[in-house]
């Protein structure tokens, strides 16, 4: 075990699957010549070259497209996306293409594919770099969705989407590339489509991922030092295909719900599983069901309106509190 | 039926001087694909309207040329990218016209067991990697493709075909852009057929040629007749080798026209029937085709018509397989979302 | 009170808003030249001449972000999407541009613009032409969402689409443009945000919207004379802003809670109902939530694969059977 | 300080020849203008060091003679759009120093009332259509608005600068392509500063000349000296009345240079020193205006002076005021999102 960053674990996960696999190379802008916005590239291309560790040109649509291309053709890309706010541009070759070209060409096309994609709000970055948009493709039938919380599973789940033989979205915070947490040695896995169950409580169950997933444990430590709550705290780490049976199981336990992640709250992740939940285990409720999610707004410029807009430690124990009847 | 009304008698200002010295069986092969072409979308015309096929679909009729021009300079290994227009693709480069017809008609036989239909029809097994809804969306799959082989030092050739009204799309601009500075073993082939549904290319291209948008990206670009498999194939050779030899991508602009409806059922409002069969007159490959090598003397009247009972049979056939093959089952509608099962 | 198709419904209030409002204007692709796929644009040009209704190139990029500058700038711009699925083709400038202008730029644009988006699933028209994409709009603030299901709401949801100087995305199904319903005489508006009750009934609440409203209906009907189960079936109408109290006047009344909609199940807007009712009434909830959607995958082409995907009206029936403990 | 650095003897290989008529007024505005972009970056770069400024900020410095240029040959109803490099823009269209400074603050005077930052300033009371986060976003909201004056036969017109990165996104394309198609009044102004972000101009673009793109739209297309105000003015006079006259649009490419890091706080591994500094001492567009203004006698030193001592007292009134002005209340993150409230 090791303490080091996101950028760091992110970087070894690369340098080790693209020594494995020579397919493997990643492509997107201005990762090579300085290492990428958050050092999360540096060193790369020493070892694998210009050519496997590619800049692009200003060119979403053609980084999404062939990267596609590349990989009907037998390549393994790796695509960062700059921000995540930018998948909009390719959001066709995304939603039309990446997604449903194994079933609509009847099994004849293996797309193993990752998409890089750093979300989430960072120190003022405004509407159009602050996004967390993991909802939508909870939507879109074809494509996996993972995003870790901790420096070990963005290890350890960027390593299995690069194995996956499928489209593989990686979402990763900005605000986390910076934080550090220990990482095993040698090479492992994360599994993608597991939950894993990082705290745990009998009266609520928290679910979150990414970032929101620590400001979700330093709720549970003041649930249960000022108000005698214990938590079971629950990490998704993948979105698509979803681990609803450890919620469930949770839930069943707890038998209260609270759902936090930073992405609008409105139409977010947090509304499937409060679904999925109301459909399946109902009965087993003791307490609605809490949401936690940014405001139904833009994300603003101005840091105390930004403050205000993103969901804070209060909320969530302000949610926890709630479910209860 | 062709045959008889392309004798050279008919056809005015007929003209074809210039001898050639390609092996006779890549004649035939053209003769062969562009006709099975031109009879599997009458088919597919003539089953649609009977309510026998389902979606939407789109004919290649007046443009055979260009696919199997282009297509008939690849290697089996080398790759394509399609369009909405992607029947004459696929056959071009060479796919089984039993499984595509299967495909069109729905049936688990078909090339995407159903799944993809006209708009989808794909055989990877032959580097054709897809007929493609979203206009504009095979741009930049073919600049993916050629980056892979790239990348691995291969040898092989993506080619892109696409329309006139494609090129408006910012895709083709990435697309073109990212070959261009990386050299990339890619061969963009417009095929220019005059019009994008109902709008006339001037009505929505600032320019008449889309080869001169090549300088863009400081490409090398060919402008050929579309309608003349001979120079289509010339064209091709060339682009085809430059990229093989990483001399970088080419765009090839082949002028023809599309004589069908945009779709089968368009009501055609946008244009004169006249406009129509004065091209199809003067402009129709398969007949442009059939005169030369009858002037020239490149084949004999025994090898057309062996080549055209050929084809009659196997598109008798192909139609048989596909109505006799089973739909399928509801359940396989849940299979090939993913490589392995995903609940 | 006429009868008329979708088609004409909405062509009325095209001319009807175009005559009003000289800023008014439509674009999209081969609208014009022929009247639209679906005969909806028929004769507009007509009256006001292919400058006000215009044929554009193929660049849906263009089409969204010329509209967008063009409301800027004073215009009223209706802009045809041609089919839904191609939104992802501009769905930068939906997500980065349209939705967030007015927000970033604090108040000082407006953007009275509408998005004709043609949905859903049509007759073999496989995955790439069959798609309901609502949902995502839920999940992105700054924009109004209205989906008619009759043409009368066709007609007047479009004119106050028209009407409202926020962004409205205009989801109109594509096997509806030819079915036909009442439609009032004169000039009236359907007010966006509001759902409408269609059916009363107080054995459980059937939501729903678009071409399912029409399934969910003859799902009512078997229940009333198969099960002696009186559904209450409410149209949406609009997605954002939603009308949740319609909806919870009446689960408060009938205590079951069945949401159907085309769209893929998993991440539609379904899951966001069912969260908000789970959330602020599961007190008065009898049952669990159960949503109808489509399946998870792509939609394929052949027609009994199609059908097997798509939810039918024996679907609606067997979720209202399964809403009760 | 500028004007002693740029003591003409200082300068090596200086020369300026041709005389002008341009009137003095225009000169001390292009002055007025391009210092106070200067000072207002340098200040901003200063401010945001120290941390008194949030989020990302790309500075405007050595490029003020293009927005300038520009924005002198156009009238306050005119429109322009602009980029995320966006501050230039915003003053050089005539923009308040105190609301622009505010609004980098994050304060609640700024002009976005703290939601936009620098990003995303902008000023709609004089055309000014806003910055952008997305490159390439603002070419086709330059399209539609010069669409809204065509459709009202109004005599406005559409400026979108956009730099050499940009011009690879698929958006120049569709823009410019539907801008030519239907003779819009717009100008699409190229501010080619060599680099986007980390990647030199060549490394991702096939050509050298962004100009050159114009034909793929049968554009007029022109390069001028981007560090030079009088060239860029001259440029500009001309497509913005070839546009006004209803003559379509043009694409002008300003060759220049960006002298600082691509944001506040850039390492610049990049590039070396080296060409920073040459360029610096050989294309600064300030020292450039300054030294042919008094080489030319076409404004004395007292107009200057007063010119430099204004702009002084503006920018520092600027940074009183934001700095004195409160942050938003939190409760206004929730106003704006519709223009009417929607709950
Ligand atoms: C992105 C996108 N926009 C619009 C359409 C609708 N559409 C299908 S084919 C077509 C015209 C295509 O014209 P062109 O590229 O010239 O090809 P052709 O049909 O002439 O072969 C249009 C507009 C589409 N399928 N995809
Ligand atoms: C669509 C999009 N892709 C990538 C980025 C990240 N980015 C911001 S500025 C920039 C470089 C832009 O270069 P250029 O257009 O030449 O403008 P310059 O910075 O040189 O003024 C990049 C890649 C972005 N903001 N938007
Ligand atoms: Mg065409
Ligand atoms: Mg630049």
């Amino acid at each position: 075990m090791r303490n080091l960053s996101f950028s760091q674990a992110t970087l070894e996960a690369m340098l080790e699957e693209m020594r494995r696999d020579e397919r493997v190379f990643i492509m997107g802008e201005d990762i090579a010549k300085q290492g990428g916005i958050f050092g999360q590239f540096q060193g790369l291309p020493k070892e694998f070259g210009y050519e496997r560790v590619r800049d692009t040109p200003i060119s979403e649509t053609a980084l999404v497209g062939a990267g596609i291309g590349a990989a009907l053709a037998g390549a393994v890309p790796v695509i960062d996306m700059h921000f995540a706010d930018f998948i909009g541009v390719t959001m066709d070759e995304v939603l039309n293409q990446m997604a449903k070209m194994r079933y609509m060409f009847g099994g004849q096309a293996t797309l193993p594919l990752v998409l890089r994609a750093p979300d989430g709000v960072t120190q003022s970055a405004a509407a159009q770099h602050s996004q967390s948009l993991e909802a939508w493709f909870l939507h879109i039938p074809g494509i996996k969705v993972v995003i870790p919380s901790n420096p070990a599973d963005a290890k350890g789940l960027l390593k299995a989407a690069i194995r996956d033989p499928n489209p593989v979205i990686y979402f990763e915070h900005k605000n986390l590339f910076r934080k550090s947490g220990p990482v095993p040695d040698g090479d492992y896995l994360t599994p993608i489509g597991k939950a894993a169950v990082v705290r745990e409580g009998q009266d609520v169950t928290i679910v979150s991922y990414s970032s929101m997933l620590g400001t979700c444990l330093e709720a549970a430590d003041q649930l249960s030092q000022h108000h005698g709550i214990e938590a079971e705290v629950i990490d998704l780490r993948t979105i698509v295909p979803m681990d609803m049976e450890t919620i469930y199981t949770s839930v069943k336990k707890t038998h209260r719900l609270v759902i936090a992640h930073e992405a609008v709250k409105t139409g977010g992740v947090g509304g499937e599983i409060a679904a999925s939940v109301s459909e399946n285990i109902i009965e087993y409720l003791d307490a609605p069901i809490i949401r936690v999610g940014a405001a139904f707004t833009p994300v603003p410029f101005s840091p105390p309106l930004e403050k205000r807009v993103i969901p804070q430690v209060e909320q969530v124990v302000e949610a926890v509190r709630k479910a209860r009847w | 039926m062709l045959r008889m009304e392309a004798r050279p008698s008919e056809r005015k200002g007929c003209f074809f001087v210039v001898n050639t010295n390609l092996p006779a069986d890549l004649l035939k092969e053209w003769y062969y694909r562009m006709l099975m072409i031109r009879r599997f979308e009458e088919k597919i015309n003539e089953k649609f309207l009977a309510g026998e096929i389902p979606g939407f679909v789109h004919l290649y009729i007046g443009e055979e040329a260009t696919g199997v021009g282009v297509c008939s300079a690849l290697r089996k290994t080398d790759y394509i990218t399609s369009t909405h227009r992607g029947h004459g693709h696929t056959l071009a480069k060479g796919a089984d016209v039993k499984r595509c017809m299967a495909e069109l008609y729905g049936r688990k036989t078909g090339y995407c067991k159903g799944k993809g239909g006209s708009m989808h029809i794909a055989d990877f097994s032959i580097g054709m990697l897809g007929a493609n809804g979203v206009v504009g969306g095979g741009f930049n799959l073919a600049v993916g493709a050629a980056l892979a082989v790239q990348l691995r030092k291969g040898d092989q050739v993506a080619v892109c075909f696409f329309g006139d009204g494609a090129s408006n799309r910012g895709t083709f601009h990435e697309a073109l852009n990212m070959a261009a500075v990386w050299k990339l073993p890619a061969v963009f082939v417009c095929e220019n057929n005059q019009w994008a549904s109902t709008t006339p290319l001037h009505e929505a291209t600032a320019v008449t040629d889309i080869a001169v948008r090549a300088s863009s990206y400081a490409m090398p670009s060919t402008i050929v007749d579309g309608n003349d498999v001979f120079a289509v194939y010339e064209a091709a050779v060339e682009a085809i080798e430059r990229a093989r030899q990483g001399g970088g991508p080419t765009l090839v602009e082949c002028k023809t026209y599309r004589i069908k409806g945009h779709f089968v059922g368009d009501p055609e409002q946008y244009r004169t029937r006249e406009e129509v069969i004065s091209q199809l007159e003067e402009n129709d490959p398969l007949k442009n085709f059939f005169l030369r090598v009858q002037n020239e003397q490149l084949l004999g009247e025994q090898e057309l018509v062996a080549i055209e009972e050929q084809v009659a049979a196997e598109i008798e056939e192909a139609v048989r397989f596909a109505e006799t093959s089973p739909y399928p089952d509801p359940e396989e509608a849940f299979d090939d979302v993913y490589v392995e099962e995903v609940s």
